[in-house]
C-alpha cells in the first residue's frame, strides 16, 4: 500500500515538461535527480522571455534594457539571499556552479590564510568537486589534508573528527549531504566544535538545498555553495555563501570586467563585495532563472518537500529491501531520498543498461565520490535518487525494472 | 521651508512638464545654475565615485544644522544633485538622518537614483544622510529629539 | 544616400526577437552590442527545447536522455572546432567567458612556465580581463608585465612591441580586436614575430569572433579566447581554444567532477583533453545554445556579416564626422563597427542618458579598458557598437539623437 | 570466414529478435559463453578503461593473423565483446585496420559504441585496430597487399 500524502502529485508534474517525455516508447522515469533536476515551466518560460525581450548587459549600462536586466540581476541576488537567509546581499556571489564556487574559496581563501604544513580537513564522503580542490592547494601550498571517516551506516564519525582537528588546522570542508549516501551530517554539530577554536566551515550544499530549508545565520556556517541545476534552476549558474568578513579579506579569484575599481599598470583596486569576485560578464540570463526556480520551490514549500521525499525514501527503502542480494548503501538516520544500492553478482552498468530499456533513467558508477566507492571496495553502484516530482507508482517500476533485470542477468 | 514642503514645491514646479524633455532641460538649467563646490572640495576625498559619473560633496556642521554643498561632472546629473541640496541643505541633522526623499519618484527620476546606475547620486543620498547622522550622534548623541 | 547592400536586413531582423521591443514608447535602436548580442530566435528555440524534452545531466550517464544530451554537448564542441577550424576537438574547452579562459589560462599557464623576473607582454588596449589576471599573476610569480603602446591612430606600435620582447618573455597576449578603438590588430604579424623565438601567443577574440571568420591553424594562435554571449549565444559560454601541446602540459585549472581519471586520497589522476579543463557539471545547454548560435552566424555568412559591418562603419564614420565638436576613438585601417567617441564639453553621461530616452542604447564610461581612456586623458567616452542587424536607418536616429541632446546640453 | 561474411552472419542471427529484450538475453548468452581473458591478461596492463565498466584485451600476431583475447567485468558488454572477438579473431592484420563494423548498426547497438558512453567499448574497437596496424607495420611494413 502507497502512503497518503500531502503533495498533488499529478498537478506537480504537469508543471515539469521533460517528465511527460518517452524514452524508448516507454514512459520515463526520471531518478538521476541527483546529477540534474528537471526545469519546471515557469524557469523555461521567464529564461524564454528573457532571451526575447529584455536581453541586455547588465551594471554601468546607461540604457533602459539594461537597468532592467541589472535591477533583475540583482533582485535575483535578493532572492538567494532570504532563500538562504543571508545577513547581506553582498554575501551572495553568483558562480558557475558548486564546482567553481569551492574552487574560488580554495583559491582564494588558501591564498590569504594557508601556507606550509598547515591542514584542511574534509570527508570520506566527498564528492570530487570538494576533494580535488583541497588537493590542488595542500599540493601548492604543501599543506596537508585531513580525512574524516564514515561508519558503516554512511555516518561521519565525530569522535574521529575530533582527533583530527589540531592547532593547524585552518579550514573544514564538509558536504551537508551526500550525493551517494544521501547522509544528512550533523553539520550544526561540526560547525560547533570548529567555532569553539575559531576554524571556520565550509558546507557542501549541492545536495542538500533543494531537499530542505537552508538557514546560514541559523548553521551559523562561514562558506555555504550550491548549483542551480540541482534546484530546478539552469545550468552554468551556482552560489557562494561567504561571511562579510571572509569575503572582505579574501583576495579575488579571477580578474577581469566588474570585478575592478580602477584599473592602470601601476595601480589596481577591487570592487566592492559581491562584484569583487563575479569577474566578467556574468551568466544573469541563468542568475535570474535560478532565482525563478527558487520562487518555485518557495511556492510549493521546502517543508512540504522534504515530508513528501522522507515518504519516497521510506516507501524506496521497503521495496528496496525485498529485492534478493540488493544492498542499500547509507543507512544514516536523517538522509535524503538518494538510494546507493549493489546486487549480488550484478555489474551495475548491466543493471543500468536493462533499467534504461525500460524508461527507468538511473545513474550507475561512482557518482564522483570514489572514496566512498573505495570504502565498500567496490567499482561503482546504482543510484536512483529522487525528489518531489517522482512518485510511489515510479518506484514500483524501478522495483519491477530490477527484478526483470536480475531474472535476465542471473 | 521644511523638507517636506520643499519637496512639495519641486513636485510642483515639475508637474508642469509634459515629458522627459522638458524634465531634462529643466535638470540642465538647474545644474547650470548650481554654484560648483570650492575647488578645494572637488578632491578624491570628497569625491562619491560613480563610475560613470563624478559626484563631490562636502557637509558642514552648525548648531544642529547641515549644510551642503555638492558638485558633479555631468550636468544632468548636477541638476539632481541641486534638487538634493536644496531640500536638504541648512536643515537639522536629526530631521535629514532619516528623510523619505519620496520626490524623487513622484517627479520621474526615480530611475537615475536606481542602485542600477552607477551615476553616483545614490551613493550621494546615502552619504548625506550618513553625514547628518555621524554629526548628530556626534554633537547631540545624549540629546533626546 | 545610404550604401546599398547585398543583405536583407528585415528578414534578418525578424529573427532577433528583441530588437522589435519598445522602450519609452520609442522604437529600440541597439548599438551595445560590444557588451552583449541579441539572440535569434533559433537559439532561444533550442534552449526552450532542451529544457522542455532532453535536458539531463551529461557524461557517464548509462540512460537515454544523458546520451542524448551528451552526444549534443559533444557535437556542441566539433561545432565550434569547425566554426575556428582548430585542428583536434580535445583543443576546444567549454568555459563560462572570456573572462573565464583568460583566467584559467593566466593560472594554469603561469603555475607551469612562468616564475620569478619573467615577462608577460600585453597592450595599452586591453579590456579589463586582458589586464587584471595577468597582474594577478605577476604578483604572485613576481613577473613583470609589459605592455605594447598603441599610436594615434588607435594602432599597436609594432617597433615598440619588438623593444618589449627578451629572453625573459614568455607569453604574449593581445586583443585580437580592441572593444573601444574597433582596432583590428595585426594579429599575424605579432604571432610571426613572437614564434621566431619560441613565444606562444594568447588572443583574446571577444569582439573578433563576431565579426570575421578566425582559423586558428591559419593563424597558428597558441591560444584562442572569446565568449557565447558575444557572438549570439547565451551567456554563460565561453571557448579557450589551446593547441594541443600546450593544453596537454598544462596543470588543471579547477578540480572537480568529469575532470578527473581517479581519485584517491593518496593519487588523483586527470582526465584526458579537453576534460581535464571542465571541472563540474558544464553549461551544457548554454554550449549547445552557442553551437546553434554558431550554426546561425555560418547561415547568413561570416564574409557577407562582414562586408555588411563594414559598410555600417563608413556610413556611421561619415555620418558622426559632420557632427560638430565630435571626435572618434580609434581609426585604424583594419576596424571594426565600434565607434567610440566624445563630444566637446559634453559628458558622455548625459549624452547617453539622453539618447537613452530618445531609444537608443549606446554604452558609456570606461567600457573596461581603462587604459585606454587614460591614454587619451579622458574618463569615458560613448560608444556604439554595431552588428550585421543594425541598419543605416538606425544610425541616423543615432546622429538625430546627437544633435538633439548637443542642442539641450549646450 | 571473412570479416564481412562473419558481420553478415551475425545480422542474420539478430535480424530474428524482435526487441531489444530478445537481443540483450542473446548479449547476455554470448557473455556467459566468452572464455575470460587468461588471468595473466586480467591486469591494468591489458585494461581498457570505459569508467562504467572494464574491458581487458590481449591481441597477438603470426603470420599475419591477430589473435584477440578480451574480457568484460559487465556481461552485456562481454557479449558484446564476444561479436567484437568473433568478428576480427584470427583475420589479416592488413583487413582489420581500415575495417568498417557496420554491422553494429545493423543490429541495433550503435548506442553501445557511442563515444557518450564509457563502457570501454568505444575504445576497444580503436584499440584492436591500432594492435592491427602496429603490427602490420611492424612485419609487414615494407610489402604491398
Ligand atoms: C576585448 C574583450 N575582452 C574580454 C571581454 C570580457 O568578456 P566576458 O565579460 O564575456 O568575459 C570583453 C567583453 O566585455 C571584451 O570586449
Ligand atoms: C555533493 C556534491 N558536491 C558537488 C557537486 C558538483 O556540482 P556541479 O557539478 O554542479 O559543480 C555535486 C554534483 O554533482 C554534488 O552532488
Amino acid at each position: 500500500m502507497k502512503p497518503t500524502t500531502n503533495i498533488d502529485i499529478q498537478k506537480i508534474r504537469e508543471d515539469f515538461p521533460v517528465l511527460h517525455q518517452k524514452v524508448y516508447n516507454k514512459k520515463l522515469v526520471y531518478f538521476d535527480n541527483g546529477a540534474t533536476t528537471q526545469k519546471p515551466q515557469s524557469v523555461i518560460d521567464k529564461i524564454n522571455e528573457l532571451h526575447s525581450f529584455t536581453n541586455s548587459s547588465i551594471h554601468r549600462g546607461v540604457h533602459y534594457l539594461s537597468g532592467l536586466m541589472t535591477e533583475e540581476y540583482e533582485a535575483a541576488r535578493e532572492k538567494v539571499r532570504s532563500f538562504i537567509n543571508a545577513k547581506e546581499k553582498s554575501e551572495i556571489i553568483f558562480s558557475s556552479g558548486t564546482t567553481a564556487s569551492i574552487n574560488m574559496i580554495a583559491f582564494s581563501f588558501g591564498e590569504k590564510y594557508i601556507s606550509e604544513g598547515d591542514e584542511i580537513i574534509i570527508s570520506e564522503m566527498e564528492h570530487h568537486s570538494n576533494i580535488v580542490p583541497w588537493q590542488l592547494l595542500c599540493e601548492r601550498k604543501k599543506a596537508v589534508l585531513k580525512i574524516i571517516p564514515f561508519d558503516e551506516n554512511g555516518e561521519l564519525i565525530i569522535s574521529e573528527f575530533k582527533k583530527l582537528i589540531s592547532d593547524k588546522t585552518k579550514l573544514i570542508s564538509v558536504t551537508h549531504t551526500s550525493n551517494t549516501l544521501g547522509t544528512v551530517n550533523p553539520v550544526k554539530e561540526i560547525i560547533n566544535i570548529a567555532h569553539k577554536i575559531n576554524i571556520p566551515v565550509l558546507l557542501d550544499g549541492a545536495q542538500a538545498i533543494q531537499h530542505e530549508k537552508i538557514d546560514v545565520q541559523e548553521l551559523d556556517v562561514d562558506f555555504y555553495v550550491f548549483s542551480g541545476h540541482k534546484i530546478y534552476g539552469p545550468t552554468g549558474t551556482g552560489i557562494l555563501y561567504g561571511k562579510q568578513k571572509w569575503l572582505e579579506e579574501m583576495p579575488p579569484w579571477q580578474g577581469g570586467g566588474d570585478m575592478v575599481d580602477k584599473v592602470s599598470f601601476t595601480k589596481t583596486t577591487f570592487n566592492s563585495l559581491p562584484f569583487k569576485f563575479e569577474a566578467g560578464t556574468p551568466n544573469y540570463i541563468g542568475a535570474i532563472g535560478l532565482a525563478k526556480a527558487l520562487d518555485y520551490v518557495e511556492n510549493i514549500g521546502v517543508e512540504k518537500i522534504k515530508s513528501y521525499e522522507k515518504e519516497l525514501l521510506n516507501y524506496s527503502t521497503r521495496e528496496l529491501n525485498k529485492i534478493d542480494g540488493l544492498k542499500i548503501l547509507g543507512h544514516s538516520k536523517d538522509k535524503i531520498s538518494v538510494q546507493s544500492f549493489i546486487i549480488e553478482s550484478i555489474h551495475p552498468y548491466d543493471m543500468g543498461m536493462i533499467l534504461d530499456k525500460l524508461g527507468v533513467a538511473v545513474r550507475t558508477g561512482s557518482h564522483c565520490a570514489q572514496p566512498v566507492m573505495d570504502h565498500f571496495g567496490i567499482d561503482g553502484s546504482l543510484r536512483a535518487s529522487m525528489v518531489f516530482y517522482n512518485s510511489f507508482e515510479e518506484i514500483d517500476i524501478l522495483i519491477d525494472g530490477i527484478k526483470k533485470a536480475q531474472s535476465m542477468l542471473k | 521651508m521644511s523638507i517636506n514642503e520643499l519637496q512639495e514645491q519641486i513636485i510642483a514646479e515639475f508637474s508642469v512638464f509634459d515629458d522627459w524633455m522638458d524634465r531634462y532641460n529643466y535638470l540642465i538649467e538647474l545644474g547650470g545654475e548650481l554654484p560648483g563646490i570650492d575647488p578645494k572640495f572637488r578632491t578624491d576625498e570628497f569625491l562619491i565615485n560613480g563610475c560613470q559619473s563624478k559626484v563631490w560633496l562636502n557637509a558642514e556642521y552648525k548648531n544642529g544644522i547641515i549644510t551642503y554643498t555638492a558638485d558633479s561632472d555631468a550636468i544632468i546629473v548636477k541638476g539632481i544633485v541641486a534638487l538634493l541640496v536644496r531640500v536638504l541643505n541648512k536643515q537639522k541633522a536629526s530631521e535629514i538622518m532619516n528623510i523619505d526623499l519620496y520626490f524623487i519618484d513622484k517627479i520621474g527620476l526615480k530611475e537615475n537614483l536606481s542602485p542600477t546606475r552607477s551615476n553616483g547620486l545614490l551613493s550621494m543620498v546615502k552619504q548625506m544622510k550618513l553625514y547628518a547622522l555621524a554629526y548628530h550622534s556626534k554633537y547631540e548623541g545624549n540629546k533626546i529629539n
